[in-house]
């Protein structure tokens, strides 16, 4: 169940260019949630970023009670988020939304990822018992990238694509899906990343008839149901279509729901 | 010392406390109950309901701005019908005011539901002349004296709860229109809804919310609306609900002195969840600085520099 | 790579940059230039100038809002003739344009400053029709589209300098009001002015302003006045300058975009006095990130989500 | 000449319940400050507190060039202040306004400051050349007195009033001036404090044909002359009143100049 936390940040470091790491003590976030959720943080007190700012959970230590976020610096939210210090408090709403659905029946898994849609998805193999776990990760080019290690760990392989081909193969990530798709039988795909990628993973995975979930975005109020503004279009089992909230009937959602317009 | 007693009658409504949460900013509370105590709000005003299901607007849906937020939800709701048989039961759970906020297309549709709900466990109805994104209907109610008295008189003929008229910032004169309003047979007035505004993405050059324009409220939009409660607080006479960018007791406190009987927090409760119960609390902390024992004695004691 | 052209063109005014001081906000520039070189401003429009000296209103004239400020300043002001013989001489040193903020009590008023700043060695004459902070006259004028028809053809009778007519954003239609002014004869329009606000210190239960209520101006304001320069440059032909909230190159872009042929920067001079010239930097960044030669030619480039 | 300057900040530091010290470091400002002006401050970057806030120069080591600032704590502006960390830096404009006139014809002065009044008036001490130099200074409680040692130091006589007497003699410092006034044939009064402290020196001052030099305060917009919003309405040698800047044309006044309403 989710709730309102006001938490101690245990660390923050730059972990690549414009991405920083944020390690935060929270029993309540790391023994609840699970892979594809997200925390929804205030970014400092007062008006200047109103809204929250919703983050994915990259990993947790249900140990330790902790857990990590990885966030680019985009605007005045995430800016203030780098310059945070260890000590101080975070006043954060979580775990907020679906997670990714890791019935134990997926056995052979692939897992696609774009720029900062990485993130849930090492958390995702984290949990996954899949016997076979593929990693696709795809970034803008070499200065994006990070966590190549900790993927490498958890999967059976990785590959990277970057555009601009400074590291890995050079074209988008869905090429290297498109191309072992055939060979792989998958029983399920997990994506995270940007629009057009989400919406080419549905197609090949459409294509080939392999099911497929996919993490989506969308600009948010509240993060939690309240104010219908993170609207998705998703079909019904009659066939129509209608908008649902990103943030808590998703993120995740079958790839075969969503309408990607 | 004298109790302090934060109770008001708005109407013929009574509220255990004068914080009520602003419609579209609550949805029909299900989602709030999950972080607040729902006995402790005064009364909620639930998502904006049409006569058939609404889909509402393309996403992106939001905006963020100086101080303030863009909304352009479009009335996604699942039509008056849905609400009486799955919310209210839900809602009737807690004992706070539950107050239906509708928008039609027609004024035929604002009786029809008028007339629906007066049937329904519910305490008030709210009429929404005011919602700036959509595109028809009914915005052009809100925008002349003659339109709101001709809505106002018509639903005052089928509607036998309390009838709160809220009403659209977005008027050369809103104390004509809070007039007109009360003379059409208005119970009490509810401001402000949101101002119509526009944030561009210079990158892509296309306006950040798909469907263009939006609904600006939030902290930014404070000063206006209190500017507007205290004008239509001294020309009519029935309650007025004031709200606009209320984020804490001092915020609403403020609103009261201009002339409020009651205050709604809206954009507050998408920040944070608790935002209704800090506020109420504020009031409180307030009243016992300062003597007040009922927030009556608040309501409209703004003195005027002369 | 093609060069930057910042230089824009407004009703026959030839500006070196589209960045121009807003009324009020920068004096007679006299102050400014102790922290930036007036050379580099596009142009100044002037403290808002009376036929006669006016005192102002009492203090306190400001209160800080969220992201934003309500001022009642009351057009104090040295009056038209002395800004001729003391202040025109003083900015016509320097290379920057000269607009002439005019408010009167009656169109007559109005007329008379027009024809005595038409012998005057000035750029343009700004019609403030808006001001929300005198009680007689001048707000009048710009909330309906008769009164501003009526004032901007008069003026016209006597003015023989290229006329801008300033809005107040306190409207229910601000295109109607915008069309108005141009069949009336502006040559170009100006908008936003300030929003009409109140701020109440909950301590005294006074409101802060000793006028009780001001403008509100500053970043606040912002998604209001993009949208109403989007509203109207898509009803007039006539150049648009917009202004509301503008603190750097970017919120300037947004108005281009929206559809302004230049922009005025207000509240952000008193934080940054350098505030001109930062926005006009900005601007030309962003030209230059994009590919732009002519200012030109982002205005109105506004690609609508359909 | 005032000048917009980023400075580096030395320290941060309370002082007394709710008032802070900060001492920056600024060339520009120690050597061309005079007592009795102030510095506009921009407590953050971006619109949390929009406009800047003034605060007087409460002494200046042009030597080690550095100045101080007292300030207290009263809303947002100041409340950012109090979290600054030495290192930093501050976006301050100044020196600002008129300062006292301090002609060496002063021999024996009155200094007549009420709570945050008193900081200018220790930088008038420091420059001043008088020989007998009297300071009265009131507070609300003992809680907000500060910097007493400094003004006995640079003073022949101080002499302290509280409102509710916990400190001193009980009762308004105007009372302590009225006391001493006949006896002391002052030349000149210089005053810092609230509005009705002001008024009440300046009739003092009055009553016994003594001069006095007010520092005024009001709820500014820019700080520097360009937008009118400080007024003060103040009486023309013709006998008309107007109204003129606190800011550029003050904040000091000849008390007789300043219509107190
Ligand atoms: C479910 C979900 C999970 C996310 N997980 C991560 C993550 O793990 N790491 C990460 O770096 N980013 C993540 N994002 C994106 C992140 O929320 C935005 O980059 C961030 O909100 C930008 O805020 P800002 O203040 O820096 O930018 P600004 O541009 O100043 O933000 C202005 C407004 O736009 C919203 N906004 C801007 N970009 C986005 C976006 N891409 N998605 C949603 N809202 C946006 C902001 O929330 C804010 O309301 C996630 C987004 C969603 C919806
Ligand atoms: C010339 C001058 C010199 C000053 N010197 C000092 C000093 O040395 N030490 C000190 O502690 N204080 C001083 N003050 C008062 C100080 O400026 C205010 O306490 C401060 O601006 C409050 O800001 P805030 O954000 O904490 O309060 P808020 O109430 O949040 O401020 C809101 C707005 O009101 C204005 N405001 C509120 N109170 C005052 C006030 N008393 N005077 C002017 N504006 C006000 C603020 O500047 C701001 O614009 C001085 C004021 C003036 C005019
Ligand atoms: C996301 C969102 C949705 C809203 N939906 C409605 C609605 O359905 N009906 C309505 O009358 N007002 C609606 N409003 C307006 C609010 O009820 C309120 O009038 C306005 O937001 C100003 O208050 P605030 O600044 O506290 O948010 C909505 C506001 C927001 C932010
Ligand atoms: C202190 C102050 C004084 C103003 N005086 C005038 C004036 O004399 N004439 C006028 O047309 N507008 C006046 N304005 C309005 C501004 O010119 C501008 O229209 C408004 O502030 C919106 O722009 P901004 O948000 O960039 O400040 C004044 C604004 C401020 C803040
Ligand atoms: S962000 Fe409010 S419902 Fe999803
Ligand atoms: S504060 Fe702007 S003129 Fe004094």
């Amino acid at each position: 169940m989710s709730k309102l936390l006001r938490e101690v940040i245990i660390g923050v470091e730059k972990a690549a260019k414009g991405i920083y790491r944020m390690t935060v003590a929270s029993a309540h976030i790391s023994s609840n949630a699970v892979p594809g959720q997200f925390v929804n943080i205030k970014c400092c007190d007062g008006t200047q970023a109103l809204l929250r700012r919703p983050v994915s959970i990259c990993s947790v230590d249900r140990a330790e009670g902790k857990f990590d976020l990885y966030f680019q610096v985009k605007g005045t939210g995430t800016e203030m988020l780098a310059r945070k210090k260890s000590g101080e408090f975070l006043d954060i709403i979580g775990p907020l939304g679906n997670g990714f659905d890791l019935d134990i029946a997926h056995r052979r898994i692939a897992v696609v990822g774009g720029g900062i849609g990485i993130f849930p998805l090492l958390f995702l193999l984290n949990e996954s018992k899949a016997v076979v776990k593929r990693s696709y990760l795809g970034f803008r080019s070499s200065e994006q990238i990070l966590l190549l290690e900790e993927f490498r760990q958890r999967s059976t392989s990785l590959e990277t694509a970057t555009e601009d081909g400074s590291f890995g193969t050079k074209g988008f990530v869905t090429d290297l899906l498109e191309r072992d798709i055939l060979s792989e039988e998958f029983d399920m795909i997990y994506a995270c990343g940007p629009y057009p990628m989400l919406r080419k993973v549905s197609e090949i995975a459409e294509k080939h008839g392999i099911r497929c979930q996919v993490s989506m975005e969308q600009r948010m109020g509240c993060g939690f149901g309240a104010c219908l503004t993170c609207a998705c279009k998703t079909y019904a089992d009659d066939g129509t279509s209608h908008y649902v909230r990103v943030c808590s009937d998703g993120p995740v959602f079958n790839s075969k729901e969503v309408v990607f317009e | 010392m004298r109790e302090t007693d934060l109770s008001v009658d708005i109407c013929g409504v009574k509220l255990k406390n004068p914080v009520i949460a602003a419609s579209g900013t609550f949805g029909f509370g299900r989602e709030h109950a999950c972080y607040v105590d729902l006995n402790k709000i005064g009364g909620i005003s639930v998502k904006g309901l049409t006569l058939r299901p609404r889909e509402g607007n393309k996403p992106p849906r939001v905006a963020e701005t100086p101080a303030g937020m863009l909304n352009s939800v479009g009335l996604q709701n699942p039509g008056v019908r849905h609400f009486i048989e799955n919310e209210i039961p839900f809602l009737r759970q807690y004992s706070t005011a539950i107050i239906a906020n509708i928008a039609g297309n027609t004024i035929e549709e604002y009786c029809e539901m008028a007339e629906i709900l007066s049937d329904a466990d519910i305490d008030a109805i709210e009429l929404n002349v005011s919602c700036p994104n959509v595109k028809a209907g009914c915005v052009a109610f809100g925008n002349t004296t003659e339109g709101i008295s001709e809505i106002t008189s018509q639903v005052r003929k089928y509607c036998r709860k309390p009838l709160i008229v809220k009403l659209t910032p977005n008027v050369t004169s809103i104390s004509d229109i809070a007039a007109a309003a009360e003379a059409a047979g208005a119970d009490a007035i509810s401001l402000i809804n949101t101002l119509l505004g526009m944030a561009i993405d210079i990158e892509t050059r296309r306006p950040i919310l798909a469907n263009n324009t939006g609904g600006l409220s939030g902290p930014a939009v404070k000063p206006v609306a209190v500017r507007m409660v205290y004008e239509v607080s001294r020309t009519v006479k029935i309650p007025v609900i004031g709200m606009g960018g209320i984020f804490t007791g001092s915020d609403a406190v403020e609103f009261l002195i201009a002339g409020a009987s009651a205050v709604m927090v809206g954009t507050a409760n998408l920040v944070y969840p608790d935002a209704c119960i800090k506020v109420c609390e504020g009031i409180e902390q307030y009243m016992k600085r300062h003597g007040f024992s009922r927030v009556a004695d608040i309501t409209g004691s703004l003195i005027l520099n002369t």
